[in-house]
């Protein structure tokens, strides 16, 4: 492709919109699209090649919102890393901090009490709710849908943050989790508000399907659009809701079968065209799942202690070694890779970053489209800058 | 799914020749893993991605490791005959030796169809600085393009094959490889109220120690 | 048909609409100046130093300056100097104290983890929040005489947390208390009893021993 | 104006407003008009950002403050919300934002990290503080802060609107022809923003070294 620059309209930082040529598609546009757009989902920037209305070309541009954290985990202790997992993916902090705790554990080989696991599993599972709601606002939001499902979605995470601030003391950066165990132990009042939320969750969501699954609207903007082939999928490493929308059945609640997960009865919903539509479809159904899951692990909860008496707080130095632990997160697959030389501090802390590898295959879906689909395409990926960039 | 040797050896049954080494993990995790050689790696990557046994369809996570060159003192005891005939005297010798440093790229290979992994290929490069190409494993599986992209940028490998070799999270005319453990920040210091450790140090090297304050003027 | 879909995503919202005059559930709004959230228990947003009594704070903080929240607290805003000399704490056993204690609060990321890693049940978190400021590096760093709140204040903002710590507090001075007098007992009793070789607890414990042969 | 005092006081002025007279200046109904009907910049940039999305949302409601109108478009826009870490590399974006905002423009720095890089200001990557290179009207800690701390903050930008006076050396920016608006917009450099501050807006404060720590 020949790009010869006519006017580039603002010089540092790359142009907002210029003239390119192409020897085959003849004149083309190239509009930059972020970081400062309100439907990237944060400071994400693409920069978009158009003939017409017709995306030709897509480059995702990364790193406004590069914030080192891998730099500065390997600065830090591997306890003082917990706070920072909390804003990777700054929706979703208590299976990010789950992810981490499973790579430490895995790395010095330390137990979990069993009602650790569960009140793990009721966290993940409140945090899917948490996650899949807002996922659900914002792609509405993003198809012009300006507002009000996400009123009503963020309405549902008040009542769950409010769970998270009495368990943990914070509304959204929860650093519950512990090597060994967690933090707090729920009391019964608070497993009846879990219970009470877990009763009520279920009303939300027909009143939601009610909105906007049957809505001819979102149905006319979503099928058919952003499809993937799961081969490709595969390949490109999607993980979570967008690969299970293309008919891949991989959850790793169920693949590795970590916590106390393969004691619960639930099904994993799978798509069938992976186009926008079943990845929005698939989110709800995993709410459905959730709730199951939820009541299950309510009902199921045993006594004992929530942390394992031989784990340390201070002084964590393990082995030398190295582990790579995973969690099926609301948004995928989230790892953490820990490489220890004996030390207080890691020597390598890397996060398997699910938002920014299911971006792979962004330009894949949204060519040949128009940029009002690519939109769409990129809410249905769910993606955070926080984790995207780190 | 067979251990890590086996893997090993019928990886070297098809490939002789492809010096694979099993490197360790002593950590309770045993994730151990192999050491590939750039030259057969992209071969290697390909059998397991097609062999109908292995089918690691999933690259998951690919991350670079730095290496810093290491110095490493070798004392070796001596024993040197008495020249005055007196019995031989035993001397410690200390030599001094540097141990080249590496960049060490891993990836972690999962197989959705078969539900087994990880398997953890590791590649390195000769040196830390002018011969840092290894082969982009991009052509192989599609989820190495950015996160290839992102150890290029962060640690300074080059992938030869690799689609679109750009810097991803820092901006282009940036000149640093920043994950890398010798890289020091440029020094925009700014006056930090509770600082120790580190930006202790770097607080002093900006307000030196002031003078004794000269003392208020008497009315 | 086309077009139920719409109809009856509309009647959601009619739904909504109506229901937020009557019904509590669909009326979330919390008029904040004039009604303060109910804020949980274990709601934490900064630090503050505990100390035993409100009317003079500076002698009777816990805190002993040991420097671990300092050097656990992952952001790095907390700094502490300690004292040169000592001063007698609550109990009146003469301590280390903080010379200077600053939290930065434009740092602080609110993870609690100086509060875990504190063995005196020195610093706790504090629930303010109405703390925006024009004032950069006046208002957001905070020194030891900012940090003090009496125990009473935390017996208000963690009520059972704080009855919790209180009682650990006291088992502990007890404890002490009894060691040191232990303490005491066993250095006077030798003194008093001269000429036993032994202390009179080494030989009890050889006692199911069978005698050495003489 | 003379030197003597007002003829009227504040208090006896809102003593007749409680009776149902109001008095009313130019001045005071001109500051009115600015400070209850801010809009802020639909721009999030990280955690806090999300924080920011639920102060608009029906628990919080910030259009009981009149700033529910989140502009997507900086040139209808009245208040930049900085609403998490500024990165090196989006701080000429931030920047160039503000500029497009006509003025009367108001900054809030929301959070640890637009005060001072907050925990991630030992990142390479990260700007310690946006009052480096745009002006900040209130800061607001907190990590990050509850949405009642957003919408307090936004009351004290409100309070401090309504108390400037329109003529004078304190007169808002938009009224005075002695000082520059627009902010430069840093460049990339090969290992750092060119220049790292604007020195416009940003003075360190003065060094106050600390004592070397035993």
């Amino acid at each position: 492709m020949s790009v010869s620059d006519l006017t580039p309209l603002s010089a540092p930082g790359g142009s907002t919109v210029r003239a390119v040529h192409d020897e085959f598609h003849g004149d083309l546009l190239e509009v930059s699209m972020g970081p400062h757009h309100p439907s990237t989902h944060g400071v994400f920037r693409m920069i978009v090649t158009l003939d017409g209305e017709t995306i030709v070309k897509l480059k995702p541009v990364f790193g406004y919102l590069h914030r080192n954290h891998e730099k500065l985990g390997e600065n830090t202790t591997y306890l003082a890393s917990m706070p920072y997992t909390d804003r990777l993916d700054y929706l979703n902090s208590m299976t990010n901090n789950w992810a981490y705790a499973v790579a430490v554990e895995k790395l010095a080989g330390l137990a979990v009490p069993e009602r650790a696991e569960y009140v793990r599993v009721i966290l993940a599972e409140l945090t899917r709710l948490l996650n899949h709601s807002c996922l659900a606002g914002f792609l509405m939001q993003d198809c012009g849908c300006s507002g009000t499902p996400l009123m009503y979605a963020f309405r549902e995470r008040e009542k769950i943050l409010d769970l998270f601030e009495s368990l943990s003391g914070s509304r959204m950066m929860c650093n519950y989790q512990r090597f060994g165990g967690c933090r707090v132990d729920p009391s019964a009042d608070w497993l009846a508000g879990a219970q009470r939320l877990t009763d009520g969750y279920g009303a939300f969501l027909d009143e939601f399907e009610a909105l906007l699954t049957g809505n001819e609207i979102l149905m006319a903007r979503t099928q058919g659009v952003g499809r993937l082939s799961s081969a490709l999928a595969i390949s490109a490493g999607v993980t979570g809701p967008a690969l299970r929308a293309t008919g891949v059945a991989h959850d790793l609640r169920k693949v590795d079968g970590y916590g106390v997960y393969p004691r619960f009865d639930f099904r994993v919903p799978l798509g069938d065209h992976g186009d926008t539509y079943d990845r929005y479809m698939i989110r709800i159904l995993e709410m459905r799942e959730s709730l199951k899951i939820l009541s299950q692990a309510l009902a199921g909860l045993p006594g004992g202690p929530i942390m394992d008496p031989k784990a340390k707080l201070r002084g964590f130095r393990p082995k030398a070694g190295e582990a790579y632990g995973r969690i099926e997160g609301p948004k995928g697959e989230i790892g953490f890779y820990l490489i220890s030389d004996g030390s207080a501090n890691p020597y390598r802390y890397r996060v398997r970053p699910p938002s920014f590898i299911n971006l792979t295959i962004l330009e894949d879906m949204c060519l040949g489209r128009t940029v009002a689909d690519a939109v769409i395409i990129l809410g249905s990926v769910d993606i955070v800058l926080g984790e995207v960039d780190r | 799914m067979d251990t890590v040797e086996q893997l090993r050896d019928r990886l070297l049954a098809r490939f002789p020749g492809a010096g694979i080494t099993v490197v360790a993990n002593p950590s309770p995790a045993a994730q151990h893993s192999l050491l590939l050689t750039a030259a057969t790696a992209r071969d290697l990557a390909l059998f397991l991605r097609d062999e109908p046994g292995l089918q690691f369809d999933q690259c998951s996570n690919v991350t670079g490791v730095d290496w810093p060159d290491k110095e490493i003192v070798d004392t070796t005891k001596v024993t040197l005959p008495d020249p005055a005939g007196g019995p031989p005297k035993v001397v410690e010798q200390k030599s001094k030796r540097v141990e080249p440093g590496c960049l060490e790229v891993v990836y972690h290979l999962y197989s959705i169809a078969l539900r087994h992994g990880p398997v953890i290929l590791r590649l390195r490069t000769a040196n830390r600085t002018d011969s840092v190409t290894l082969p982009s494993l991009t052509p192989v599986w599609r989820s190495c393009e950015f996160q290839e992209r992102e150890v290029f940028d962060l640690f300074g490998v080059v992938f030869a094959g690799h689609p679109d070799l750009r810097r991803i999270l820092m901006w282009d005319g940036y000149q640093d490889h920043p994950m890398r453990r010798d890289y020091v920040e440029p020094d925009s210091y700014e006056w930090e109220p509770t600082p120790h450790g580190e930006v202790l140090a770097k607080a002093r090297q900006h307000y030196p120690a002031p003078a004794a304050a000269p003392e208020a003027p008497k009315p | 048909m086309l077009g139920t879909g719409l109809i009856k995503g509309l009647a959601v919202t009619a739904k909504n609409l109506v229901g937020s005059y009557h019904d509590p559930a669909r009326y979330t709004t919390l008029e904040y100046p004039e009604v303060k959230p109910k804020l949980p228990e274990a709601y934490r947003n900064f630090p503050f130093l505990v100390t035993e009594n409100a009317t003079d704070p500076m002698g009777t903080l816990r805190c002993v300056a040991c420097q671990i929240c300092e050097k656990e607290c992952p952001p790095q805003c907390i700094y502490i100097e300690k004292s040169k000399d000592k001063k007698p704490d609550a109990a009146g056993k003469p301590q280390i104290y903080p010379a200077v204690f600053a939290i930065d609060t434009s740092v602080c990321m609110s993870c609690q983890i100086c509060v875990e890693v504190c063995p005196f049940d020195a610093i706790k978190m504090d629930q303010e929040y109405e703390i925006a400021t024009t004032d950069r590096f006046g208002a957001l760093l905070l020194n030891r005489e900012q940090l003090a709140k009496p125990n009473s204040y935390y017996h208000q903002i963690h009520p059972t947390e704080a009855v919790e710590v209180d009682a650990r507090l006291a088992e502990e001075r007890r404890a002490a208390e009894e060691k040191a007098k232990a303490a005491a007992a066993a250095k006077s009793a030798p003194k008093s009893a001269a000429p036993a070789p032994k202390p009179p607890a080494a030989p009890s414990a050889e006692a199911p021993k069978p005698p050495p042969a003489a | 104006m003379s030197d003597a005092a007002p003829a009227i006081t504040q208090a006896e002025r809102d003593d007749l407003r409680r009776n149902g007279i109001l008095l009313t200046s130019l001045e005071e109904l001109y500051n009115w008009g600015r400070s209850h009907s801010v809009w802020p910049l639909n721009f999030g940039l990280a955690c806090c950002a999300i924080e920011m999305i639920a102060a608009s949302m029906a628990r919080y409601d910030i259009a009981r403050f009149g700033s529910e109108v989140f502009r997507p478009s900086p040139r209808q826009a009245d208040l930049l919300i900085v609403s998490g870490t500024v990165t090196k590399k989006m701080a000429p974006q931030v920047v160039r934002l503000w500029n497009q905002m006509p003025e009367p423009k108001y900054c809030i720095a929301m959070g640890a990290c637009a005060i001072s890089g907050g925990p991630f200001k030992q990142g390479y990557n990260v700007l310690k503080g946006i009052d480096r290179f745009i002006p900040v009207d209130i800061y607001i800690p907190g990590c990050p802060p509850r949405p009642e701390a957003l919408l307090h903050g936004l009351v004290q930008l409100q309070a401090k609107i309504s108390g400037q006076p329109l003529t004078g050396p304190d007169a808002p920016r938009h009224l005075r022809t002695d000082i520059e608006c627009d902010c430069p917009v840093p460049e990339f450099g090969a290992h750092d923003l060119e220049p790292p501050q604007n020195p416009a807006v940003w003075t360190p404060p003065p060094a106050v070294v600390r004592p070397d720590k035993a």
